[in-house]
């Protein structure tokens, strides 16, 4: 599925960008992070854990981020497989844009599920899809414009 | 017909073993067990098409329970991948598929790896920690992509997606075409389906290494079949391979594959010199088992002004999948579907070409009636359009046209059909008074005037029901389609029928042994049916393609000539008579006096214990075995006519049946409790197929409605009653007389579906071609059509 | 397809569940099972622990009191189907449970577990909106009240908090003489709708003194059509006024694009339907 | 279940057999050799599975094992005990109401709650009643006329 939303945040453009850069960053706005390690040039390590409704399923996956345009737009494409469950891709193009109150974020999301999650229906992944983005980019948002510094550095 | 009925043919008896299934005392697969049984879950391809980098098994094999994490690359050591290009079909070219992906996996659901544990519960949590990494290649999954210029390899060993192309009839057909009074033209597009047994396929295989047997119970049509399979696969001799169908709970010709999950399993069992047991379970056999029916098509027909058929020109796509079916191929649905078009019509100049397309999803393979229900569903629909065109009824437009038997001088219809026999004027005759055919059109022009769409359809239909060696053989498949009975009178004057049959729950054996009985006046609870073992019965088939009786109730009766005539010459010898003066009326010899005193019970323990007894010193061989497969013909056809009435909302798009009739020639009715059930269990498929059967598949090859909450297979509420009659031609390649019926229901069914929407979309203008017709498919036509305008 | 490996305790109070349900990390509660032990069979879901409260006593009641139906936790569909006291205190649910599954899920699966789950095709959400039910939800921490009408927020998604239970659904007994409104299409018996409207009217001297209706299971939860209320209240109903309310339905629904219907097939549905069953509740006779 | 076992009624009979996570269908199959009662889709709706729990009818994939735990269980084995199941086997054999056999128990179970809960079922009746039970073999109609039939031999001996 395919969607697409954007988000103002309350920072300038290069603070916006920077921030999505930041390991931490990716820690604390991937929902149902349990556990991130690597860094923006080699990709990441995560294993998530979501639910939607009654799929609750968890993922050992990678984020990477390509065609990076600094202080403009970036692609962060994240990949888990989940065992037997199958597995989730998705592929987020971040647009940045200067704007009256700050930076106008634009995301658009093309996400990709299989194997068995995708069997039992796309009611229920659509919605995986959405929620994964929605929350992060609203976390996001809330991380850069809230008061609460970013943890310098978690354990991994 | 009064000696028939004495004779046990035509009574409609309660099925031999009925009780034991009403009581819950089957035993399928899954209730065998053995000592130190292991359980397999196997890992599948999340992607439609992907190359195997590695797999990552430590985790999986921490779990408690868990015995082996078995790769393709190990099971490629002992077990070769399926070949499946029968050497008697140019231009067919399908990819070797081994039991476990080995590096290229091509469509989503394959099995990669198994998982081998104490239980099945252990099994899948091993699974669920076994991962897998993957290249993900390109998948091309619908049959236009897959046909494009430029698509993507479906697998890298070919460079285009083409794996059949065939052509029946004229080369060129354009004459008939030119100065037609009419000329009707459609597209035509068919769902995806699958057979969903309601016990899903499951298999307990058994490699014993003290014996160096391999003993495998399998779910399945065909065990004969099977033990040459795994023999083949796995390097042993069939005489060490034992292959038993116990109780099998649906089969519909998706149990009549090898599938390469079972390859697997039995292959661990080799491996590891364990008992295993696989189990399918739903969310697998929707997309592990053979699918079906996946296919375009567009279809020209030209009549006359009096509504003669003066040709046919048709182009039949089918969608294959990654493989082909082992070891009968895929190509059987499309070859039929074009070969079939027009078949119970005499048709001026015909053409039908037919192609079929590798795509990245399941195999598609046998499916009840396989590919002439789409036939029927074209032709009928394009009978349909041609009516309206030239301003005829559609049953007498029917009518005009059925063909009653061969023209003088031919062997075969322009396709190549041997179509003999047929009695459409008369399942007609009868469809039309059953079903009140004027009462039903006064009806429908009364309401349409009120805004209220009811449609009235018919699908005539002539079904290849016997098929026998006369087809597999030339195509190079080691496929037995011969049915074989072994008839022995035992001691006790009890008789044993060991058949080559085997029955899925259509009451093949019953009516066998319903037949055996008749043939010696005695009750059929005299006769002891053995099925499905390939150690106890005699070589042969097994039940696909409408065969049981036509077949295997031949060999039967063949079996019980010889067996009496052996016995009878012996009484005739004991009572200084002609043999021919003597019959069997309740087991009893009946002689020109009367009562012979002499029975079944006597002579059998004359022969068995006092040989010396009979007048010659000899007497006749207490095991008779007879094998039958039509010499003169390569099937048997029958034939049929089905009529719906329906309405549609045109609001919802919903479609609503109001009542459904058939009329069917299966020649001889052994027992017609049996098939008439056999006919409506056949509609309510074809039913599921028309209105809302598909597998859903992304664009990117995952299948998207895998459960059966999503994929809707029919249930009692919806269903009409359904009203069958007989006419009954009984089929002279056999003494017995009978036709197949198995798959006469499905044939039809979909069929009569789609022209009785045709008919009550005909107010609104517009036509449903994509099936299975969903309220959003009736919608989309209906609101298109209300948009022309 | 096998569950995982869970805890399983069975509770025998309610303070005992809540309390298990605060204490752990991944608890869930087994009423009806009927949602539940298809999604462990499927591992869509592997909780450490089962809470099965079905012998906890007393939360199997259905009570009328002061013009409120109350239903427990516990209340299977087909014990509130059998209800006589039910069905006249809330005829929209007597009109709606038959299309709830089958039989045998109907004996198991309870009314307020389906409340709770929130899927957006099922009826007894809908109805509990369109008759704005109140949700009491239980944690360790006590009981909190919450309207049907603000407890969906989506797919699936809830205002219950992980660690809180629903106890009871209260449903204000429907005023005499007031009339159902129900309809959905699925494509069996039983199965779960792709669309569907419940709601109930009520006429005062012949004018339509209250109208509540709720378009469900094409879009991501229980959509209450207030607008349309807005038109019906006052009116006297004719075939004119539900022809325009059943328009009006149609501009109102959102309905979510799918791979079997677009929008606007959809909207043509929800049109005829809601015609159809506002002249049943105005019992209008057949165009 | 301090013990982690297992202890409720089957068919009469007392059963303790060892705490298991699975559904109770694979209970009744697995552990207690009970193979009637039939799995066909393990998330319930089929009903080839449905088996009776303290008196109602029940899916037994929807039912975990460890729930039935001082529960009464009865299944298809035991179906012909009573009146109304036995004359539904007599009903289902005599109409052919099945062929391969594999939904028969489960819509055996379901049928006997219909009936004893509705005497006289019209056929739109029994097909509703029917309606989470799927057969892929047959057309359903023999099935319908075979619960009818029973129905009809139960009012007839009614009074016996």
């Amino acid at each position: 599925m395919e969607m697409q939303d954007s988000r103002i945040i309350a920072a300038p453009r290069e603070t916006v960008f920077e921030g999505i850069l930041k390991p931490e960053m990716l820690r604390a706005c991937i929902p149902g992070a349990e556990d991130v390690t690597g860094s923006a040039e080699d990709g990441f390590e995560a294993v998530v854990v979501q639910k939607v409704g009654p799929v609750k399923a968890r993922f050992k996956g990678a984020v990477t981020i390509e065609d990076v345009l600094p202080g403009t737009s970036l692609r962060l494409v994240g990949e888990g497989k989940g065992g037997a469950a199958g597995f989730a891709r998705g592929a987020a193009t971040v647009t940045l844009a200067d704007h009256p109150e700050g930076t106008e974020l634009t995301y658009a999301v093309d996400a990709k599920v299989g194997g068995k999650i995708a069997q039992l229906g796309s009611r229920i992944i659509d919605g995986f899809a959405r929620k994964m983005a929605d929350q992060f980019f609203e976390r996001f948002k809330t991380e850069l414009e809230g008061a609460r510094p970013v943890a310098p550095s978690l354990e991994d | 017909m009064t000696e028939l009925a004495n004779s046990g043919i035509g009574a409609p008896l309660p099925r031999e073993g009925a009780r034991r299934l009403a009581e819950g005392r089957g035993r399928y697969v899954d209730d065998i067990t053995l000592p130190g049984l292991l359980h397999i879950a196997f890992v599948r391809a999340p992607f439609a098409h992907g190359r195997l980098l590695g797999i990552e098994t430590d985790d999986a094999l921490e779990v408690p329970g868990v015995v082996a994490v078995i790769d393709g690359r190990r099971l490629a050591e002992i077990c070769a991948p399926f070949d499946t290009n029968p050497p008697g079909v140019p231009g067919h070219a399908s990819a070797p598929q081994p039991p476990l992906v080995v590096d290229e996996s091509c469509f989503q659901g394959e099995a990669v790896a198994a998982v081998v544990a104490e239980s099945r519960a252990a099994a899948e949590d091993g699974a669920e920690l076994v991962f897998l990494d993957w290249d993900e290649l390109p998948a091309v999954c619908s049959i236009e992509d897959a046909q494009a210029e430029d698509a993507a390899p479906v697998h890298t060993r070919f460079s285009d997606n083409l794996s059949l192309r065939h052509r029946f009839g004229a080369e060129d057909v354009s004459e008939a075409f030119h100065g037609a009074a009419h000329v009707v033209e459609a597209d035509f597009s068919f769902g995806r389906q699958t057979g969903v047994t309601l016990e899903p396929r499951g298999i307990v295989a058994h490699w014993d290494p003290r014996t160096e047997e391999l003993e495998v119970w399998q779910s399945h049509q065909v065990p004969w079949q099977m033990r040459e399979v795994y023999a083949r696969q796995l390097g042993l001799s069939p005489q060490s391979v034992r292959v038993t169908a116990p109780d099998v709970g649906g089969a519909f010709g998706l149990k009549l594959h090898a599938y390469a999950d079972e390859l697997a399993a039995v292959a661990v069992s080799r491996l590891l010199g364990r008992p295993v047991k696989y189990i399918v379970d739903r969310l697998e056999s929707f997309t592990a088992d053979a699918h079906a029916r996946e296919a375009r098509a567009s279809c020209r027909m030209a009549v006359d002004a009096e509504g003669h058929i003066l040709g046919i020109d048709a182009v039949v796509d089918a969608g294959f999948g990654a493989y082909a079916m082992h070891p009968r191929g895929s190509f059987g649905e499309a070859m039929q579907a074009a070969q079939m078009i027009g078949a119970p019509y005499r048709v001026g100049a015909f053409r039908a070409e037919v192609r079929g397309w590798r795509q990245n999803k399941a195999p598609s393979g046998a499916y009840r009636g396989v590919g002439q229900p789409i036939a029927c569903a074209i032709t009928e629909e394009m009978i349909d359009l041609a009516s309206r065109a030239a301003d005829i009824d559609p049953a007498e437009m029917r009518r005009i046209n059925y063909r009653r038997t061969l023209d003088e001088g031919t062997r075969a219809t322009q396709a190549g059909l041997v179509v003999e026999e047929l009695s459409l004027d008369a399942c007609l005759d009868k469809l039309l008074e059953a079903m009140d055919y004027t009462a039903l059109r006064s009806e429908q022009a009364a309401l349409r005037a009120k805004g209220i769409y009811r449609g009235i359809g018919l699908a005539s239909f002539v079904e290849l029901t016997g098929v026998g060696a006369g087809l597999y053989g030339p195509l190079g498949l080691t496929v037995a389609a011969n049915e074989a009975c072994r008839l022995t009178l035992q001691p006790d004057g009890s008789l044993t029928c060991a058949t080559s049959v085997t029955d899925q729950g259509q009451g093949t054996l019953s009516a066998i042994a319903q037949l055996i009985a008749g043939e010696f006046g005695i009750a059929p609870e005299g006769v002891r049916m053995v099925a499905g073992d390939t150690g106890r019965t005699p070589y042969g088939g097994g039940a696909w393609a409408s065969r049981g009786m036509a077949l295997g109730g031949e060999a039967a009766k063949r079996a019980c000539a010889r067996l009496r005539d052996g016995l009878l010459e012996l009484a005739a010898g004991i009572l200084q008579c002609e043999p021919e003066a003597l019959r069997f009326e309740q087991g009893e010899i009946i002689g020109p006096k009367g009562a012979s005193g002499l029975d079944l019970a006597e002579l059998a323990a004359l022969c068995h214990y006092r040989p010396y007894d009979s007048p010659t010193g000899q007497v006749p061989p207490m095991t008779v075995e007879e094998s039958f497969v039509p010499a003169a013909l390569p099937y048997i056809a029958s034939n049929g006519v089905h009529a719906v009435h329906l309405e549609v909302d045109p609001e919802l798009g919903t479609v609503d049946l109001l009542g459904y009739w058939v009329v069917d020639d299966c020649g001889t009715v052994v027992n017609p409790l049996l098939v008439d059930e056999q006919l409506r269990g056949g509609i309510v498929q074809g039913i599921g197929a028309a209105l809302y059967e598909e597998c859903l598949y992304s664009e990117d090859g995952q299948f998207t409605n895998g459960t059966l909450a999503d994929y809707v297979v029919p249930m009692a509420g919806e269903m009409p009653d359904i009203f069958v009659e007989h006419v009954s031609t009984p089929t002279r390649a056999t003494g017995l007389g009978a036709r197949g019926v198995g798959e006469a229901g499905t044939v039809g069914g979909l069929g009569a579906v789609r022209t009785a929407l045709g008919d009550a979309l005909v107010p609104t203008g517009a036509r449903v071609s994509q099936q299975p017709f969903t309220p959003g498919r009736v919608l989309a036509a209906i609101m298109a059509a209300e948009d022309a305008e | 397809m096998k569950s995982p490996d869970f805890s399983y305790v069975r509770a025998t109070s309610l303070d005992e569940a809540l309390a298990m349900l605060a204490d752990s990390e991944d608890a869930v509660i087994l009423a009806g099972g009927q949602s539940l032990v298809a999604a462990l069979n499927l591992r869509l879901q592997a909780p450490e622990l089962v809470i099965d409260i079905n012998h906890i006593p007393g939360l199997d009641r259905i009570e009328l009191a002061e013009g409120k139906l109350r239903i427990g936790p516990l209340v299977r569909h087909a014990q509130l189907m059998a209800s006589a006291e039910a069905a006249r205190a809330l005829p929209l649910i007597a009109q709606a449970l038959p299309h709830v599954a089958h039989p045998a899920i109907r004996n198991r699966g309870t009314t307020c577990g389906s409340l709770a789950y929130g899927d957006p095709a099922a009826e007894m959400p809908a109805c509990a909106v369109a008759l704005d039910a109140t949700l009491v939800l239980a944690s360790r921490d006590g009981t909190r009240e919450v309207p049907a009408r603000d407890f969906y927020d989506g797919l699936y998604e809830t205002r219950r908090a992980p660690h809180e239970m629903l106890i009871e659904a209260r449903f204000p007994a429907a005023p005499e003489g007031a009339r159902a409104m129900f309809a959905e299409l699925a494509v069996r018996r039983g199965d779960f709708a792709s669309l569907g409207l419940a709601g109930q009217l009520h006429l005062d001297a012949g004018a339509i003194a209250a109208f509540d209706l709720v378009a469900f299971a094409s879009e991501p939860a229980p959509h209450l059509l207030t607008g349309v209320a807005e038109l019906a209240l006052g009116q006297r109903p004719d075939a004119r006024l539900a022809a325009d309310l059943a328009q009006a339905v149609a501009e109102a629904v959102d309905p979510l694009e799918s791979p079997l219907a677009t929008p606007a097939m959809r909207r043509r549905q929800y049109r005829a339907l809601a015609e159809r069953c506002l002249r049943d509740a105005m019992e209008l006779a057949d165009a | 279940m301090p013990d982690d076992l297992i202890r409720f009624t089957l068919n009469g009979r007392r059963i303790a057999v060892p705490s298991t996570r699975g559904h109770l269908g694979d209970l009744l199959r697995h552990e207690l050799g009970e193979t009637g009662t039939h799995i066909g889709c393990e998330h319930g709706v089929c009903g080839a599975c449905n088996v009776v729990m303290d008196g109602r009818v029940t899916r037994s994939c929807l039912t975990l094992a460890v729930q039935v735990d001082g529960a009464e269980i009865e299944t298809i084995e035991h179906a012909g005990n009573d009146r109304c199941g036995a004359a539904l086997q007599d009903a289902f054999v005599a109409r052919n109401a099945f062929q391969c056999g594999y939904c028969t128990p489960g819509m055996i179970m379901t049928a006997r709650e219909l009936l004893s809960e509705n005497a006289a079922p019209g056929r739109a009746e029994i097909r509703d009643a029917i309606s989470g039970n799927l057969c892929r073999c047959t057309g359903y109609q023999a099935i319908v006329e075979a619960i009818s039939d029973a129905a009809e031999a139960l009012r007839e001996t009614a009074d016996d």
